[in-house]
């Protein structure tokens, strides 16, 4: 079992890590533009959380690549996306911040800050009054912890008993604000811990990752109600590509990456003897084929016909359930 | 049939007949609803359909969004336009948008309901117009309704439609007793002539067209035949119609109770006049609010806001400068 | 002292009470229109909240006659300003919900939910910069704490180390919805305890009232940061003249009004020896004619000026501070 | 000087010779905000007067109109037009309303800056124009600056207005370089004739007044004579500067960026035909935005906006349709 995951962690991990080094060579080289937020650092908790919680919605903010692809989107789809073509998986319309795949369960990819987690509340709340178990899975920042819109969405999920997990990626920056001159609460689980049990967790470590949202997937599933992890991370790019992130000092970086999630992962499953050195090698390479081929697509595909300005604005479709 | 009724109908009808029909809002549920448009549905359909919320306007169409996403198709109510003012990111941001990024993958079966406009001393926060500022937001449908069998028949029509529509009422309609019958085929991108004329096309809307068809009484008796126009839709506009009219009657009026600088009648204007300018025989006219938040007292209130006799006199003196 | 904190209590409880009873007549006659907001049953909370922060400066809901009456407003002027004339407290332009005078520092009045926060916030930053230490005392209702503005509001105040006081008066209801379909967490104090000292008090006690409002004051003033008072009480009028009321049982509303912050008052007061039968009609005779005096001064009034309409949309001045 | 620097040569000076005056919002002090616009304010000034705030818009207007309400004079900064819109009811209900609704006795001393617009792919919720929603809000400025000179004296005469202000930027404008000098008795409410033409009168504002006045240099070679109008002011706006030009040139384009529908160009169009509809030789073109949310690929983004090619060629076929 914990072989299987690691394997699976290591995989994905890498996978994210590759793609999203790859995205930023394509935005260099003017292949990709717009905002583009790298998860470079918080795999563990992107990674172990999809995987985690298994079947049910996901919500995620702007940073959402390493998300889409744990949840098994396809990595040419993606890049396709980045390089705003019509094969993307938002038809080259959304780009970067805006993959959605109903068919995966997963809705988004939210360019504003917080709006997210009501619609996470919302479809919960859908969810469990067409008596499905699975529940929402909803990811934010510590930024986005300092809005109404949180605490509304806190509320009505406690009130209403709807199954989201909430889960916070505390990197401690909101672009380049540091949390404390954000937010009064510098531990940000006692913002919830009052509507839903509420826990802090290492998101430098998948392992840690993986388990707490295992058991948070049981309770939500279990009692039909919410669950709050605050899940500590980092990021080691910039907030976007338009931010070169250094108000955060060249040692705080570095300290961090030290614990990388990556380097974490390996040195305990070569401890472990979950992984050999022979398996991450092929892994290696099959990340490197996926990516490789992801940017060979979207190099190679179309961009979106002319007329696609106009579509998707309206589906124009009257429902004819109601007589 | 009470403007409110008819409302609650529609409700009624869509719930018992889809499943996916939840109504959501402040004090929608057990107390019916401010204007009690949602009376007797909590009991008829239970909580877990009729819900009430907490005070939080952008949640309250954040959550609905999320019921949609779903294959809900959830009828939020904003208690006034006024407190949409709170959800502005959730209906510009989120509900306009989110299948055009999605390139057409999620979609949103739904509907914000909401008051607006003067009604008696409410003040200014409580007295706006602001239908303006949905009808500017591509990806959005902006209904109101004029009367009960616009009021039925487009709320049907909006829970029915697969995407998020702007539903907008008027404060003062709620108590007002129209005929009803049910139509066949009710369009709402369709607007409605409510009378037929000659001299001048009057386009209007909500409340305001029954000021307009009071003053086009008291015009017709001066020898002026009006043809008034009642828009059902605000987004998409139906020019067709209008400029059909104009074309016959080569002058256009447009009156709406926002103060008038970049209210929604200017887009009428301004497009009557480029689309039918070898058409017109005079400058077109807009009767609006004046350009000031409403005030308290009744006097000034009245004065902030078209009435029939200011139509009416406005209307005649414009006439008169333009050869009518 | 008690004395005489008694004596001006019973007199301002009794002048609100009195002055709202008429202008629920007022309104009847149709002198009064809009919404009305009565505050009738929660005198307690606004008298002992406004006497015992004394100076410094006030922001209200709607709801705020007895706000007004109890921080010094003239009631001639109220009254004027609810029956919408030249000579009321605003002109006659904002009515019930919006009094206003900076003189008195009394900044309304406001008719959105909890919108007033953080114009409290602000204005306790910009007492502090300047060197003041009165602080602010805001008040607003249970269904206030449900919005993401009062989040956005605590969290500033707390962040920013402002002197503001958080007064929720907890009347259980906000327009015909019970706080227990509205809020997860019922005992409303709990959502501001991680931010500030926050307490829950009987909100029909007046001096308990009093009595917190000073330790508050008191805190704020000498540490320059915020606290949260919860006061449990309840109105016995509907919300607004527009409703009546019944969504509670009659034997819910009489079981508050047995506990009438009037009456608990008198009893303590004539126990104590604070007040005398004769003091308390000397009162209600002095309340009568003022309420008396209001109306006639209200009535005589003159309505504003056509072109009251037009003026104060703006100023149009150009501070010429900066060179 | 570039469009930033002029922005932050206004705060610097207003801070400096008033004490009154302070900064907030997201990323405003140590970072040095996301545009850059405050940069070095936080260490001349200090962090009680440049002030970082969490991501809270409704509450960072919310808070500074507080502060003005004591005396200071706050100048707020929303990080995009996009994000105003969960400010919109400190915006509409508040900043707006409060010294009408006080009788002139609360009066707001405030700016909130903002930049808006299609910048370069950031996607529907990131690209939005939306001066028109504040344009239509009685007891609310909206200035707008096009270049470094409007910047710097538009946004100081912002901060030394008794009265609230919306000031509106464009994104691609920060980092454009204009000429820069400091002019005397500069009046926002005064629009600027940027060229002066006889054949047709644009009018525009923000970046869009860059774009028209580089098709004007192409339909000049083709013989058409442009005035242009730069908008410094959208509420209240000069529309004596821009009748005046009408009056002359007899033909009317405005030029936005926003969707064409609703947006504020429409309101010049209306009150252009209105009151000068006898003068006209033309009907009136809006060249805007197409009414679709802007999408991701380039293409098509710059296919949703006007362009210089497409303010162009739209000019030259109406031309053509119209006798000029
Ligand atoms: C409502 C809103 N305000 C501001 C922004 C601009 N913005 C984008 S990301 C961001 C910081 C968010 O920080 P956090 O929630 O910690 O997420 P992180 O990027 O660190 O994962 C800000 C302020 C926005 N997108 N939406
Ligand atoms: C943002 C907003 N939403 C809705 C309303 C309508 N409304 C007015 S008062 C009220 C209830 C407020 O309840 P509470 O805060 O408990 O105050 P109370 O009236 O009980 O003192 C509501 C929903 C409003 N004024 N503002
Ligand atoms: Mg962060
Ligand atoms: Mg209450």
């Amino acid at each position: 079992m914990s072989q299987t995951l690691a394997e699976k962690f290591y995989y994905l991990m890498k996978l994210g890590r590759e793609f999203e080094i790859r995205c930023k060579e394509e935005y260099l080289k003017g292949n990709i533009s717009g905002f583009l937020h790298l998860a470079i650092g918080e795999e563990a908790v992107h990674v172990g959380a999809v995987v985690g919680f298994g079947k049910g919605d996901l919500f995620c903010p702007y940073r959402e690549h390493v998300l889409a692809l744990a949840r098994g989107m396809d990595p040419r789809l993606i890049m396709a996306e980045l390089f705003g073509k019509a094969t993307g998986v938002s038809k080259g319309k959304g780009g970067s911040m805006h993959l959605y795949e109903p068919k995966l369960d997963f809705f988004g990819g939210n360019a504003i800050v917080a709006a997210h987690l009501p619609h996470a509340v919302g479809a919960a709340y859908a969810r469990k009054l067409m008596g499905e178990k699975a529940g929402v899975l909803c990811i934010f920042g510590d930024g986005a912890t300092n809005n109404g819109t949180f605490f509304e969405a806190l509320n009505m999920a406690s009130l209403w008993e709807v199954p989201v997990l909430f889960l916070c990626e505390n990197n401690q920056y909101a672009i380049g604000t540091h949390i404390s001159k954000s937010s009064y609460l510098k531990d940000l689980y006692l913002k919830a811990k009052d509507y839903m049990p509420a826990v802090q967790i290492d998101g430098m470590d998948v392992f840690e990752v993986y388990k707490a949202v295992v058991e948070a997937k049981q309770y939500i599933e279990t009692y039909g109600k919410p669950y709050f992890i605050e899940a500590l991370t980092y990021r080691y790019e910039g907030h976007s590509m338009a931010d070169k992130g250094d108000y955060r000092s060249p040692r705080e970086i570095e300290m961090y990456k030290k614990r990388d999630p990556i380097d974490l992962l390996l040195q305990k499953s070569f401890k472990e003897g979950w992984l050999t050195e022979e398996q991450v090698k092929l892994i290696d390479q099959k990340v490197e084929a996926i990516v490789e081929e992801a940017v060979a697509f979207a190099l190679a595909s179309a961009e979106p016909s002319e007329e696609e300005l106009y579509t998707d604005v309206y589906c124009g479709v009257c429902s004819d359930v109601i007589p | 049939m009470l403007y409110r009724e008819a409302l609650n109908l529609a409700l009624d009808h869509a719930m018992e007949h889809d499943p996916r029909v939840v109504i959501l809002g402040e004090d929608v549920g057990f107390y019916g609803g401010n204007y009690k448009v949602t009376e007797g549905l909590y009991v008829k359909y239970g909580p877990k359909r009729v819900i009430d919320t907490p005070i939080a306007e952008n949640s309250i169409v954040g959550t609905a969004i999320g019921m949609a996403m779903m294959g809900l198709r959830p009828v939020a109510e904003i208690m006034t336009a006024n407190f949409a003012m709170l959800a502005m990111d959730q209906i510009v941001n989120q509900m306009a948008k989110l299948r055009y990024m999605s390139g057409g993958k999620v979609f949103l079966p739904m509907v914000v309901r909401m008051p607006q406009g003067v009604a008696k001393q409410l003040a200014a926060q409580h007295s706006q117009s602001l239908e303006h500022m949905f009808a500017s937001v591509p990806g959005l449908y902006v209904f109101c309704a004029s009367d009960s069998i616009s009021a039925y028949h487009g709320l049907l029509y909006a829970i029915r439609l697969d995407d998020p529509v702007i539903f907008l009422e008027h404060v003062l309609l709620y108590s007002m007793d129209f005929p009803f019958q049910k139509v066949e085929n009710f369009d709402p991108f369709k607007a409605r002539v409510l009378k037929e004329g000659k001299d001048i096309t009057v386009v209007s809307y909500l409340k305001m067209v029954h000021d307009v068809l009071k003053a086009c009484e008291w015009l017709e008796k001066e020898g002026i035949s009006c043809e008034v126009i009642d828009l059902v839709s605000l987004r998409p506009i139906d020019f067709e119609t209008i400029y059909h009219s104009v074309k016959k009657t080569k002058r256009l009026v447009v009156v709406y109770e926002a103060p008038k600088t970049c209210g929604f009648g200017a887009e009428i204007s301004a497009r009557v006049s480029e689309e039918l300018f070898y058409f017109l025989d005079a400058p077109p006219l807009r009767i609006a609010g004046e350009e000031v938040p409403i005030p308290y007292n009744r006097k000034l209130e009245l004065m902030a806001i078209p009435t029939p006799e200011k139509i009416y006199q406005q209307i005649l003196s414009w006439g008169k400068r333009h050869g009518l």
